[in-house]
Order: C-alpha cells, then structure tokens, then sequence
C-alpha cells in the first residue's frame, strides 16, 4: 500500500473540493442571512467546478489549444478539454442562477425589510 | 449600443452640412476606424484577408454604436505640435513617479510610520477646463508623491488628499503648465 | 444546532473525502476520462471544424446542444429577472424620451472616472468584438466576449448614470438582443435541418454556403457564438439595470 | 371480443347509465323520470334476455379492460349474479314509481341529482352482480360507496352530514383497510382473480392466513354489516325512504352480501374452508349479529331504524347460508338475497308512505294508524310476514331451505338460532302491525277516514307485497337460480 | 535584454512589497491608498515591462505581437490604476468615511 | 529566467495572501475592496507569469488584458455601490463603519 | 425524423418569439403572444403525440443532435416510455395555459409575454430532461427548467417570493449534487452519454467511485422531487404561486424528476448495482415509507387546500421513490405508471383548486363551502381527481397503487404497503374534509354557479375525463410501453 502521505499528495485536488464544499454546505445550513447563504451556494457550486476541471488534469499536458502550426496531435499532449466545456456551462448556469437569487433577494427586501431568515420568518408567521 | 446611430448622429448636427465640415467628419470617423483597426491588428495577430475583414468589420461597428465616447482630444491631427508636448509631460511625470514611490517605499519601512505623516485635504483651483486635460491633472496627482485627487469638477476645482504638509505644496504648478500645453490651454 | 450543523457537514466532507482515495491520481494521463471520449476531440477538432482552440471545438459544436442550452439559461435569467423585479411598467420608461441636452456631459462632480470610462469604452468593445472572434485559436469565445462587451455597458452606467446608460440601450433594445441571440443560434441549428441533416449538424450549413466541411464547421461556431454573446451581453445588461436600479430601470447607483 | 351474445351483459351494465344524459338534460321533470323508467325496462329486458342462457347453464362473459394480468376488468353472468340483478332491475322500476311519488310529495330539492346518482348506484351495483373476478367486484363495490354518499346526504343538512360521514367511514375504512389488502394478498398467492374457475385459494393458504384472510374479506366488504361494521346501516336511514328503500334493502346492503357469497365460493370453497375448519368463522359472525341486532331492532321506535336493525339481522342470514358450507343452506342464504329483498322493500316503501301520509318517523306514535292506511299497513303485513318467513311469502322458503341446511349440517346451535332470531322477527314487526289496528281508540295517535299516500306511493308498495307473495308461488326460477349458484 | 528584464522584474517585486506592507501598516483606508496607488501600479508597470521585455528576446513577429499587448496591459493599468484609487477616495469620502488625522486611533 | 517567473510567482501570491488580510479583516468595506484591487493588480500580472510557466504566453496575454480591464470595472461598480449606500445611510443618519 | 428535437424546440422558439414580438411593438402585438404561446406548446404536443405514435410502431429513436454519434456528440433518446412523457409534459402545459389563459388580467402589469416565454422555458426544460440521453445536458435542461420555475413560482406575493429564493437554494443543490453525481460517473467511464455509461460500467467491477456517484446523483434528485426531508421547498413554493404556475410546475417537476431516476436506475446503472447497496436501497424505501406517513399526517394539519395538496404531493413523491427502489418489476412497474397517474391527477387538482383560487381569491378550506353549488362543473373535476388520489377504481390512481402494493408485498415490505394503505385512508378523510363543506354547508355568498367559460372549464373537464380512461388504459400502457422499458432489466 502507499503511505498516507503519498495518498494525500496524489488526492489532494479532491481532498481540497471536498473541504470546499463543506464549507460552501455548512454556510448554506448554518448562516441566517440570504446573502451569506447565496455565498454558501456559490461556494459549493464552485467546489465541483474545481473537482471537473481537476479531473481533466494530465501530467506534462497544455491547455486544449493546439500551437500554431500543429500538424501531428497527440491526445497526451493537452488536457482534457471536456470538463473544460462542461464547467464553462456549469459556470454561466451558476452566474445566471446567482442573478435571478439576487432579484429575489431584492423583491423580498423591497417586502420584508430584511435579508435575515429568522426576521422575515418571524414576518410571515404574523 | 445605440439601436439607430445614423439619426442620432443626425441630431448632433442638426445645422446643414458644410463641405468642409462633412470633411472633417469623415476626417474624425477614418481617424478613430485606424486607431480601432490599429488596436484590433495588434489583438489579433493574424494577418489573414478573413481576419483582417472582421478586424475592419468589428471597427466600423464599434464606430457606429459607440461613437459619442471617443473624446474629441483623442484626435491628434488636429494639432500635430502637442504630440512633444506629451514626449515631454510624460517622461516629467515617470521621473516625478518614481521619485513618489522612493518617498512612499521609504515610509513604508519606517518603524514609527505614522509620525512622519499628517494626512489632511486641501483644496485646490486651476485654470484647466478641458475635461480631458483635468483627468490627466487628476490620475498625475494621484501618481505623484503624497497626494491623491478626492473630487474634481468642470470648473477645475480640486481636493486633493495628502499625506504630509509637503506634498501639496507644488500644487498645481509645473504639471498644470505641462498639461495646459498639451491641450493648449 | 450550529454545532449540530457543523458536526454533520463534517461528517458528510469525511465520508466524502474517504470516497475519492478509489479516485484516480491527479494528473494520471490514463485515466477513463482522459481516455476515453475526450481523446477524439484533441485529436480531430482541427480536422473536422478548423479549430485549433478544442474548448470551443467541444463548446461549439461536439456539444454545440448544450451552449445552446447555456444561452437560453442566460436569455431565460435576463427574463426571470424582469419577472421578479420590473417595477412601475410605463410607456415612457420603456422608450425614454430623445435626449435634449448632451447625454455625455462631462461637467459635474464624476469627471474623472467619466472621461477614463469614455475613452476606453470603444476599446473594451472592441476588445470584446476580438475575443469573440478569436474564439477558435485563443481562450475566448461568446461567452467572454459578450461579458467584455456587457462589462463596457456597465461602466458607462457606473460611470455616468443609468439614464445615460438607457439611451444607449434601452430595455426595449435589451429584451429584443437578449431574443435575438438565442434565435440567431437555434436558427443556425434550424437551417442546418432545411439541408436535410439534423439540428445544429452544421455541415448543413457548410453545404448551403458551398464551403468546404471543416471551413463550413468553423463559419457556424464563429456565427453562434455571436449568438451566444449576443444574448449574454443583453441579458447582463439586463439583470445589472434591474439590479443596481432596484427593478424600476431609471435611476440606480 | 365482442359477440353480441357476450355483449349482453356490457349492455346491461351501461343500460342505468345510458338514462344519465335524459335525466341531466331533460327539460321537465316528467321527462327525466321517463329516462329513468326507459332505462329500467331496457335494463330488466336484457336481464330477461339473458336467463334463459344462464338457466341454460351459460355464462356469457366479456373482457372489457385487461388492466391487470389474471384480473382484467370483466363482466360474466352466473346463476348467482343472474338472480341478484333480476331482483335489483324489478326493483329499480318500482322504486322509480315510488320515488316519484315519494320525491315530488315531499317537495325534495335537487331531484336531478337525485336521480342521476340514483341512475350511477345502479350501474355499479349491475356491475358487482355481473363481476367476472374479484377486482373488477371491487370497482364495483367502491364505485357504489361513492356514488351512494350523495344520496345519503340528499339532504344536506347537518343531520344528513354525520349520516353520511359515517356512513362513507365505515364502507370506505374497511374496503381500503381491509378488502383491498386481501385483494392483493390473494392476488399474489393465487396469479389470478377470476371467478368460475377453481376457488382462487384452494391450496394456497394454511388455516392462520386463511383465517385471516377470511375476516379481513368478511370485515372489508362491511356492506353486508356484519357486527363491527354494521354501524353505517342505522346511520344511512338518513337519506329519502326511496334511497333507503332500493340501496339499504336492496342494492347496496346485497352488494354486501353478495360479495360474502362471492368470497366463501370463489375465493375460498367450500371445501377449502371445511377443510380448514374456518365455516365456524362465518357462521359464529353471522350468528352473533342476528341476534344482537335483532335484539336491538326491538328497542328501537324510529320506524326506519327498526327497519335497519332487521336488515343487519337479515343480511346475516344470507352469510350464515353459505358459511354453512353445505349446498342447502347456500341456496338458501342465496335465495335469502332475494326473498328478503321484495320483504324489505316493502317495509321500506310503508314507512315512507306513513311519512308521507302523516309525517311519522316514531312507532309509538303509530296506533290506530291501520285505520287511517289500510292498504299500507296490509302491505306492511305481508313484508313482515315475508321477512319473519311466514308462508305463504318468499321468506318462508329461503327460511326453510337455510333450517334444513342447518339441519343437514348437524348445527344445531345455528338452528336454534335461526328460530330464535325469526322469532324475534316477530316480536318486533308483528307489535306495529297490532297497534295499528288493533290499539285501544283512547291511545290512537290517528284515526278517521281512510288517507293513503299518493298513488305513486301506493301502487308500489302494493306491487312488492303483491311480488313477496307471489314468488312463494312462482318460485321456480329464482329457486333454481339460487341452487345453480350454491352448487359452484 | 535578459538583465534589464530581470532588473525591472525585480523591481517591480520590491515595489509591490512596499505597497502590500503600506496597506497592512498605514492607519486609514486613505492612507493605504496612497500605497496601494502609487506602489502597486508601479510594481505592476515594472513588472509588466520586465515580462514585455522577456517576451521579446526571440525577436519574432509573433513574439513582438505578443510583447506589444503586453504593453497594452501596461497602459491600462497605468490609466485605470489611478482612476481607480481616486473612485475608491471619492466614494469613502462621499459616503461619509472620515479621514484619519494626526493623533487618531488606528483603524 | 525560469526560475525568476517562478519565484516571482511565489512572491505575488505571497504578496496576495498578505492582502487578503485586508479583505477579510476591513475594518471599513473600503478597506475591502482596497484589498480586493490590491490581490486584482496583482493577479494581472500573476496571470501573465502563468503564461510564461505554461509555455503559452499567447493565450494567457488575452486573459491578462481582460482580467485588468474587469477588475477595474468591478472595482468602480464597489465603489460606486459603497458611495451610494454610504450616502443613503448618512441620509438616515446611520453610521458608515461597518 | 426531427420529431424528437421539435418537441422541443417548439416551445423553446415559442420563448424567444413571445419576447421578441412583445417588445418589437409594445402594446399592439401584446394580444398575439398568448396565441404563440399557446401554438408553441400545441406544435409541442403534437409532435409529441405523433412521435408516440411512430416509437410506438417502429421502435425507440435515437436523434444525434449536431450528427454526432454518441458518445462524442449529445443525443436525444426517445423510447416508449419517454416518448408517453413528453406527450404528458407538452399536453399538460397546454391544457394548464390554456385553462388559465384568461386570468392575465390578474398578473402584473405588461408581465405577461414574460410571464408566458417563462412559461414555454419551464416546458421546454422538463421535455428535454426526458428526452435527453445524455447525462450532462440533462443537468443543463434541469437548471432551464428551474430558472424559470423559480422566477414564475416567485409570483404571488411576499410569501412567494421568500419560498421561491428557497426553492432556489435547495433546487441548486440538488442539481449540483446531480452534477456532482455525474462527475463521478465521468471520472469512472469517461463517457457522459447514458447508453454508453451502462455499456463501460458493465464491463467494469463495480467500484466506490461508482457507487458514490450512483448515491450522489439520487441525493441531489430527491431533492429536486421533494423527497421528504428535502420536502420542504415543495409545499411552501406551490401553495403560495400563482394558480396558473403551480398548474404547471405541481404537475410536471416532480414526476419528470421521477421518471430521471427510474430512467437512471432502468438504462444507466447496472442491474447489479443496487444489489450492491442493498443498505442504499432499502433506506429509499424506508424513506419513502416516512415520506409517506409524513406527507399524510403534515397534509391533516392544513388549513389551506393547495398546501394539502402539496403534502399530498410529498406523500405521492414517497409512493415513486419508495416503488423505483423496491427491487422487483411489479413496483417499477407501479412507480411509472404512478407518475403518469399523479401527473394527470395532480394537475386535475391543480386546475380545479386554481379556478377557486381565481374565483374566490383563495383556497382556505373553511372557505369551501357550498362549493358544490357555487362551482359545480369545477368541484365535479377535483371530486375526479380526489378519488384518483385516494385510489378508487377504476380512476388511474388505483391501478399504479395496485402494482405499488404488489410490489412492496412481492418484496415482503409490510411497512411500505400499509403506508400506502394508511395514506390512501388519510386522502379519503382529507378530500371528504373538503366535500362536506362543499356539499353539506350552504354557500357564504350567493353567487351565480360557474362561469361559462368554455376554455377554463374544458381542460379540467377533459383530464378529469382521463383520468378513468388512463386507468382502464392500465393493461396496454404495461404491455406497450413498461414492459419494453424494464426488459432485460428486472
Ligand atoms: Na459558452
Ligand atoms: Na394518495
């Protein structure tokens, strides 16, 4: 078996997603205020970018563009472009996703008064 | 960005075209297309006929929609003399910038960094009055040693904050005359 | 119950993190997924679509049904936004009125920031036009170039003000660019079916403007990305008026 | 699929529907209630259409919908289903008439609705007759749970709401909680549902489980009232005497006991259940009801409610038959189904009449009444007579037949308690009838000349005591229809 | 080439230090402008001609293509950097932030 | 020259982690945001180093360029949006600190 | 054919054209967007229908969108089953547009081309979370789907708005956990298309990435179908929209999310792969069941009808999960046909209780009564749905509750099968809550029974109409179109 050591040094992409979006989780669970809370999503959505584009990582490969003048391509020679694409979606769905909470974090301000859960709970009971 | 430029462009001169300022026109227009042309060149790189076309393709556009924001003193041709002047107000201001940021550099490392400091706001009057030329004013103070330009305004009244009783002390002097020139004001 | 919180979301990231030792190495270049589907696009993109820049090989034509996608996202965004905030719906604020006096005045208190703001706007605008158009060889594409190019708008409003900004693209303009994006892409995909192939199959395209397959692959990435940053301009656009005005699109900042 | 021989019973199904669209459209309310009528004569002509076929030993069948792979929605006419919709489609015309009668006297609100689920209650009660396995018997039994709540609650008022409520808690608790888990208990033991083939689990089920079972089908289809779940039956009285009349005498209650027969034949066996020793389940049900509720029935003076505690009491006479496990006694608990039935209506329609008449609800308030309405109380006799099992009426025989089974089959504690029970039968029918003619003048509530309900009342009423009495002479089909049944 | 590169290269590191020790050690937002605002665009200018410069040692049109955006960036920043210092004054001194004077706390 | 990319590198995010101080601890949201232009500056270069690293300088420039030119936005927008909340507040005479 | 790409593209440019004719001549073309709408969705649905018909006669469709053959490009795979979804999907929008498409009178004001291009997103989104065979753009059609979701649930007052941001947050992590599940996936095969991660995982040993990834991704769509305790979001974002959205999305969302995982757990993932997690699956189960109980016991404490419903709603949400991980055919078999059932008798109830919502200003039940008199034709369409729900024959709901129970006692899950049997008993006492007051009580105010409006009354009707006919449709639609889907599966 490899030593803890090793495992960590050749995990340690996933190690950091996953402490990321605990992060991310724990303030979307714990945080009372709507803006926090949206951060806390961000947070999290951007743990499993890191984890995509992590994944698309090769030892001694460039970024998906091929040099000027390439005629022979050989697949070790760039990264895997694929998760590449994939976060690129998954970020602007993420930027989209974070505008239309914003508006919502506006119109319940305009109503409410207040960005803190417990307040415009508390309203709502009433 | 403007859905109908070419009224637009027909409300800002509403009296009737002159030859020569129908001239001056596309003089200015041809101008800002090579300067965007220039620029897109210099982006891309790539000096294909396809490139090229929507290098020029891309200048023209940004010409129509957006062409009320490029500052009238942009265009040098008009006067060909103020180009020195430039040569000569911006070596000023590096040789000014540096000898600010040796200043600040040995601040910085002082122990008892806040004796050596008074930071207050003073107020200041020049005669400039171009816009452009008070920008210029502005981003140099802020540049130059121990001061930073707080607000400005059209008629070239300026606050600035310094950070010792020194700093402001050759304010506005050599650089209002340098920027004056420049825009011959 | 913040402790409670805390102590469950570390025991899920502990699970979690145990899960990913079966992972592979980082960086192992022989792993399934570097393997697998992704060694075709790095190595026939430049054949089948001219593109040397395999992001947006992928982006804009393997998975082109997905960017389509991503773009009604945004269109959809801009919408939902004008759906939860707009406020006060009149005739006027829809289509100001013709500026009377210069909307460019420089005069006033904001003078520094208005004349930099102005004098780079066109370039930023420009800067956007090129990164969209070099999409195909440098990290670019619609997407980042219709943000420069919303990012531009953005400072004019920041840097004047939002009425200033309106008349130089009203929201009127805004909704009908927004439309306008994904229409120019799905209808892209559209004409390519009138050559009897499949949606976005873009060697429809290439066979009706008579290009060569890999030319023809490469004009229709360039066209929908225009596409793409047609609508992520207007629809950036769109939630930042309606943000930073509060949903009425009048004044703001 | 579709021969039109096998398509008789289809047709029979949709015949009380095919009058929903007069009734719903018609413009006046003669025209509705001759939808009505219309749709019970098509009914009973196809009924009468098919015995011959089925006296034949036939059984037309028609798969409609194959839902459910061995219990498809279908439709089969046997010899027990034969009888059950002869008596509920001559019935439905009756009750037309005195519905008509009753409804219009009374001035009722919303006689459309009335009808129209009146129309509905029948089609699904054709339905559970001609049920041709015991999914499609469910459908059946719950579409009648439902289409009946409106016309228990006809009235609308708070009284009617607790009627109802009940009446729908126990019907509709038991049916989901009970029959439908055995249902589908039987469904995955046996792989099929249908009727007419081997009983569905002979073989399958060991004495516990088929007890189990047993009770929770007995129970579940609490329409037939066995003690618990006979509570909704008093409850229900609530609704117009026509409702009660046709679905608590008729329809609904023999649905009930209808699917009592159905489970101990075709479900368990007979054999299956004497093997299993599980007869004793039934029969001791049976037996505890009828005497409790007919002890009951005793103390009550509501005259509806009296008639209802009978009704408990009579049902269980039809479950006691076939838990007798013997062909005898099955025919006539079978038979049992249908004696009672020309009885009970009959009583019904009387105490309807009387409220009509006179606005009476109370039995102690009905001395010298036989004065006042002799035709009524003379039919009221002959219902009594038929449901204590005087000959000569129809009760007598099915009576006869369930005594000699229980002979047949050494039970003599069920003798006993047959006789018993029919003696209580007695005791508190016979007393009413006493008191209407025969109560001293100082303690009559009614006297005077002669004032019958109105003659659509009447002519029914007489018409059902006229049939008790005549299928005692004319008893041959129904005889054979219900020793046809048993002997599956 | 390569020594002048290398001498603006580390420059310009010295002067961004400078400015990121000025912003954690100067009392006042204001204060710490004047750090970030004159030393960091200076570091940054220098750094951003040291890495201009060793762009350009091949000497091909490519390269010089490359080098000549990179000196795009330095102008930018040269006129944004400022422009930016002065909004972010302007606006504390709008909102109401007041500025440290001789004698007052740290902030 | 690689190995002074590299260090030169290091030092800038060191360099940025020091900001980051400012960004996380204020105390005034200017101080923020001062923090966050700081780490921006800084990153242009950064981004550009990366390049060098890399081996593909082309591409990264691109970056770079659009990098400084949305960091300046972004750091007026805050401003702008600090002003403007900041005068609302001293409207209704609230404190400005955070 | 380009059936399957139009199905969905019909609505999708039904958006884009909605918007861009709204706003290209403000207030002469406002009347023209309800008809493009409406044609939007009817082309949908047709193409739908017509797709059915043909996968029906000819077999499953592949459509390789951009003519790239998968794994490298993103497919469309239409088979029976799916092919009845979009059907379900495309018709149940149209109907509840068109049953509502008098009210924008009461929507804000020049909101509705907005209002209407949301609509048609929301649409397009859930049809192409069917349609697709690729397991990335599926996420890409959730967020589609939810974007618009949320914007249009958040109309209706503050308490909408304040529950739509929480649909918002809970919605966005469930599709992350989704995206997170496929990345594992990806990590594991490679591939992002459904049929061809099926194809590697069964040639590989099953591994923990697998299996984690396999967890994962049902985490995050149980929370995007409400599974109790992600529930929450459902009852508060339906009962508090506007009765023209939760007609579309009560319906829609949680069935189609439904049909993602019996399509994940039928074509997806090995057969085996459950065996594995034997722990996984039987906790589904068990959840289900509390899902269940919960749904129903929370659905007796509401005061509100459509917050009943929408307990319902998280009770019938616990009969599908509950059915998909049981294990054996017959629950497969009832979870599919329960989606189909609850989607037809959801949006009965929906359509009916929005009309009273429209009429009355509210759904409180204290204020139902004498509903029965005051709205017939309405209060006959939900009594319809009700006992679907409650599970009479022959309403639809009764026969996917059949193949439920079979299945749950197939598998001897006691538990299971009497939660189902104690929440059909709850459902009767609920809805029989309402139709007393509606019967028994006499009308608060007098007013003229339902108003003659063919196009509200009609959709109602006809899916109250189907309801019986779906029912009866039991035995084809298991021999045409679960039985291809489960072959070589269970
Ligand atoms: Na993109
Ligand atoms: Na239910």
């Amino acid at each position: 078996m490899h030593s803890l050591g090793e495992i960590v040094a050749s995990h340690f992409n996933y190690i950091v997603y996953v402490a990321i979006m605990m992060v991310g989780l724990y303030a979307m669970a714990a945080k009372r205020n709507l803006i926090k809370k949206l951060i806390g999503l961000g947070i999290f959505q951007t743990s499993i970018m890191l984890l995509y584009v992590s994944i698309g990582a090769k030892k001694g490969a460039t970024i998906p563009i091929l040099a000027k003048g390439a005629t022979t391509v050989n697949a070790g020679d760039y990264i895997n472009p694929l998760p590449h694409v994939l976060m690129l979606t998954a970020i602007v769905v993420s930027v989209a996703t974070l505008g239309v909470a914003l508006a919502l974090v506006q119109k319940i301000y305009k109503n409410f008064k207040s960005i803190e859960e417990d307040e415009i709970l508390k309203e709502l009971r009433r | 960005m403007r859905q109908s430029i070419p009224m637009s462009v027909q409300k800002k001169t509403p009296d009737q075209p002159t030859p020569a300022r129908k001239m001056s026109f596309l003089l200015d227009i041809g101008m800002r297309f090579f300067m965007l042309f220039g620029l897109w060149v210099l982006l891309s790189g790539m000096l294909d006929a396809f490139h090229l076309a929507l290098g020029a393709l891309s200048s023209a556009f940004i010409i129509l929609i957006s062409y009320s924001f490029f500052p009238k003193e942009l265009i040098l041709w008009r006067r060909p003399s103020c180009i020195w002047s430039i040569f000569i107000f911006i070596l000023w201001l590096l040789v000014e910038i540096i000898k600010a940021n040796a200043a600040m550099l040995r601040l910085v490392f002082r122990k008892d960094i806040t004796a050596h400091m008074e930071p207050d706001i003073v107020n200041l009057q020049t005669r400039l009055r171009n816009p452009m030329a008070l920008t210029v004013f502005a981003n140099s103070i802020t540049l130059t040693p121990g001061t930073i330009s707080v607000t400005v305004n059209g008629k070239g009244e300026f606050s600035v904050h310094t950070i010792d009783s020194k700093s402001a002390e050759n304010l506005p002097g050599e650089m209002e005359r340098k920027i004056g020139r420049i825009f011959g004001e | 119950m913040k402790k409670l919180t805390l102590a469950a979301v570390v025991i899920a990231g502990l699970l979690l993190a145990l899960t990913t030792l079966d992972f592979p190495r980082w960086g192992d270049p022989q792993t399934p997924a570097s393997m697998h589907v992704s060694a075709r696009f790095i190595e026939k993109s430049l054949e089948e679509m001219a593109t040397p820049n395999i992001v947006t090989a992928v982006l804009g034509d393997y998975r082109a049904f997905d960017t389509m996608l991503e773009t009604i996202v945004v269109f959809t965004a801009g919408l939902a936004c004008f759906f939860i905030l707009r406020t006060r719906m009149t005739r006027e604020d829809l289509e100001p009125a013709a500026p009377e006096n210069d909307p460019l005045d420089l005069a006033g208190e904001d003078l520094v920031i208005k004349t930099v703001a102005r004098t780079f706007i066109p370039l930023i605008q420009l800067f956007g036009l090129y990164v969209l158009a070099h999409g195909h060889y440098s990290p670019g594409g619609g997407f980042q170039g219709g943000v420069i190019f919303a990012a531009a708008y953005i400072l004019l409003a920041v840097s004047h003000d939002m009425k200033t900004a309106l008349r130089h693209m009203s929201e009127r303009a805004s909704h009908l660019l927004s439309a306008a994006g994904v229409l120019l892409f799905a209808g892209i995909g559209v004409i390519c079916m009138t050559n009897g192939v499949n949606f976005l199959d873009y060697g429809g395209l290439a066979g009706i403007l008579g290009m060569s397959l890999a030319t023809g692959h490469s004009f229709a990435i360039l066209l929908i990305e225009s596409g793409v940053a047609l609508t992520v301009t207007a629809a950036l656009i769109m939630i930042f008026k309606l943000l930073s005005s509060h949903g009425t699109v009048q004044e703001g900042f | 699929m579709l021969n039109p021989d096998s398509a008789l019973p289809l047709i029979a199904l949709l015949a009380p529907l095919s009058a929903i669209p007069g009734i719903l459209f018609a413009r006046g309310p003669n025209v509705r209630e001759a939808f009505t009528f219309l749709a019970g004569f098509l009914l009973l002509g196809i009924i009468v259409l098919m015995l011959p076929d089925v006296l034949a030993g036939n059984t037309p069948e028609i798969v409609l919908f194959p839902v459910i792979p061995g219990a498809p929605i279908a439709l089969r006419m046997d010899p027990a289903g034969m009888l059950f919709a002869l008596v509920a489609s001559v019935l439905w015309i009756i009750t037309t008439a005195y519905a008509i009668g009753y409804m219009r006297s009374k001035q009722e609100q919303n006689q459309t609705r009335f009808y129209a689920f009146f129309a509905v209650s029948l089609f699904a009660t054709m339905g559970a007759a001609m049920s041709a396995n015991l999914l499609t018997l469910y459908l059946f039994y719950e579409l009648l749970s439902f289409s009946t709540y409106p016309l228990v609650g006809h009235h609308q008022n708070d009284e009617a709401k607790r009627g109802a409520r009940k009446y729908l808690t126990y019907l509709v608790a038991t049916s989901i909680g009970l029959a439908l888990p055995a249902l589908l208990v039987t469904a995955m033991l046996s792989g099929t549902l249908d009727f007419g083939g081997a009983p569905l689990l002979a073989g399958k089920v060991g004495t516990s489980a088929g007890a189990v079972l047993l009770v929770a089908f007995l129970l579940g289809f609490a329409k037939a009232a066995l003690m618990p779940v006979h509570g909704w039956l008093p409850a229900a009285m609530v609704a117009p005497t026509p409702v009660s009349a046709l679905l608590h005498a008729v329809a609904v209650v023999k649905v009930g006991a209808f699917c009592a027969v159905r489970v101990v034949t075709e479900v368990f066996g007979m054999d299956l259940l004497s093997s299993l020793g599980l007869g004793a389940i039934i029969t001791g049900l049976a037996a505890v009801t009828m005497l409790i509720s007919s002890f009951t029935a005793l103390t009550q003076d509501g005259l509806k409610r009296r008639l209802a505690f009978s009704t408990i009491g009579q049902l269980s006479y039809i479950v006691l038959g076939v838990g007798m496990l013997n062909t005898v006694a099955a025919t006539g608990g079978i038979l049992h189904i249908a004696m009672h039935a020309f009885g009970k209506i009959t009583l019904f329609f009387c105490a309807g009449a009387i409220y009509v008449a006179t606005g009476e609800k109370y039995i102690s308030r009905m001395g010298g009444i036989g004065h006042r309405m002799p035709l009524t109380m003379l039919a009221f006799l002959i219902g009594s007579l038929a449901i204590i099992g005087v000959p000569p009426t129809g009760g007598f025989l099915s009576k006869w037949l369930l005594l000699n089974g229980s002979l047949q089959g050494d039970h003599w504690v069920l003798a006993g308690v047959l006789v018993i029970s029919s003696l209580l039968n007695a005791a508190y029918f016979l007393p009413i009838v006493y008191k209407a003619w025969f109560c001293p003048p100082e303690e009559a509530q009614h006297a005077g000349p002669m004032r019958e309900a109105p003659t659509w009342c009447l002519v029914p009423l007489l018409g059902t005591a006229a049939l008790s009495v005549g299928v005692f002479f004319y008893q041959e089909t129904l005889t054979t229809l219900a020793s046809m049944a048993a002997r599956l | 080439m390569e020594t002048i590169a290398v001498i603006f290269i580390l420059t310009g590191l010295l002067f961004d230090l400078g400015g990121t020790i000025g912003i954690l050690r100067l009392p006042d937002v204001y204060t710490r402008l004047h750090m970030a605002g004159k030393l960091d665009t200076l570091g940054s200018l220098c750094l951003l001609l040291g890495l201009a410069v060793v762009n350009a040692i091949p000497l091909g049109t490519a390269e010089l293509f490359v080098s000549g955006k990179i000196l795009l960036i330095l102008i930018l920043v040269f006129i944004t950097s400022p422009t930016a210092t002065h909004a972010m004054v302007d606006a504390g001194i709008k909102a109401g932030l007041t500025p440290w004077r001789k004698g007052d706390m740290r902030r | 020259m690689e190995h002074l990319i590299l260090f030169a590198s290091v030092f800038l995010v060191m360099l940025m982690m020091l900001s980051l101080y400012r960004t996380i601890i204020g105390p005034s949201t200017l101080d923020r945001l001062m923090g966050m232009n700081a780490i921006g500056a800084k990153t242009t270069v950064l981004i550009l180093l990366i390049g060098f690293i890399f081996g593909r300088i082309d591409m990264f420039v691109d970056i770079a360029l659009s990098y400084a030119m949305l960091n300046f936005i972004a750091v007026l927008t805050a401003s702008r949006y600090f002003q403007a909340r900041g005068m609302r507040k001293r409207d209704s005479n609230l404190r400005v600190e955070e | 054919m380009q059936l399957p790409v139009l199905t969905i593209l019909f609505p999708l440019f039904g958006a884009f054209v909605a918007v861009a004719v709204a706003w290209s001549s403000m207030g002469r073309s406002r009347q023209s967007v309800m008809p493009i709408a409406v044609s939007a969705l009817g082309l949908s649905a047709v193409c739908a229908a017509v797709l059915f018909v043909q996968v029906l006669s000819t077999g499953p469709q592949t459509y390789l969108l951009g003519g790239w053959a998968p794994p490298w490009g993103i497919s469309l795979s239409v088979d029976p089953l799916s092919a009845l979804m979009l059907v379900v999907v495309s018709a149940g929008a149209l109907l509840n547009l068109f049953a509502f498409s008098f009210t924008p009178s009461k929507w804000p004001l020049g909101k509705t081309p907005a209002f209407l291009g949301l609509y048609l997103l929301a649409t397009a989104g859930h049809l192409g979370i069917v349609a697709t065979g690729d397991v990335f753009n599926l996420f890409v059609f959730i967020e589609v789907a939810a974007l618009s979701s949320y914007a249009l649930l958040s109309m209706g007052g503050p308490r909408a708005t304040f529950a739509s941001l929480n649909y918002l947050l809970v919605g966005s992590v469930g599709a992350s956990l989704y995206l997170l599940g496929v990345g594992y996936l990806y990590i594991t095969s490679g591939s992002l298309n459904m049929l061809d991660i099926a194809d590697i995982l069964t040639t590989i040993p099953l591994s923990t990435t697998t299996l984690t990834g396999f967890v994962v991704l049902m985490l995050g769509l149980w929370v995007k179908m409400a599974v109790f305790p992600f529930h929450a979001w459902l009852p508060a974002a339906y009962s508090s929209a506007s009765p023209a959205v939760s007609g579309l999305l009560a319906p829609m969302t949680t069935k189609v999310m439904a049909y993602v995982i019996v399509r994940m757990l039928t074509t997806v993932f090995p057969p085996d792969l459950l065996a594995a997690i034997s722990g996984f699956s039987s906790m589904a189960v068990w959840l289900a069941c509390v899902a269940i109980i919960a749904g129903a016991l929370m659905a007796l404490a509401q005061q509100d009808l459509r917050r009943m419903l929408c307990f319902i709603l998280v009770a019938e949400v616990g009969y599908m999960l509950g059915g998909a991980f049981m294990g054996n055919a017959t629950a497969m078999t009832g979870t599919i046909l329960h989606i189909l059932a609850d989607a037809a008798m959801t949006l009965t109830l929906f359509l009916a209780v929005g009309s009273i919502v429209v009429r009355t200003g509210g759904s409180r039940i204290d204020d139902m009564d004498g509903m029965f008199t005051t709205m017939p034709v309405t209060m006959l369409a939900f009594t319809a749905g009700a006992l679907s729900m409650i599970g009479v024959p022959p309403f639809c709901g009764f026969f996917s509750k059949w193949y439920l129970l079979s299945g749950a006692l197939e598998a001897g899950h006691w538990v299971f099968a009497g939660s189902l049997i104690l929440s059909s008993l709850v459902n009767v006492f609920l809805f029989f809550r309402v139709f007393e007051r509606a019967f028994f009580r006499k009308p608060a105010t007098a007013s003229a029974p339902d108003s003659n409006d063919w196009y509200q009354l009609a959709p109602m009707c006809l899916i109250a109409l189907l309801l019986p006919v779906i029912g009866l449709a039991t035995g084809g639609i298991i021999q045409q179109i679960i039985q291809p889907a489960l072959k070589g599966v269970m």
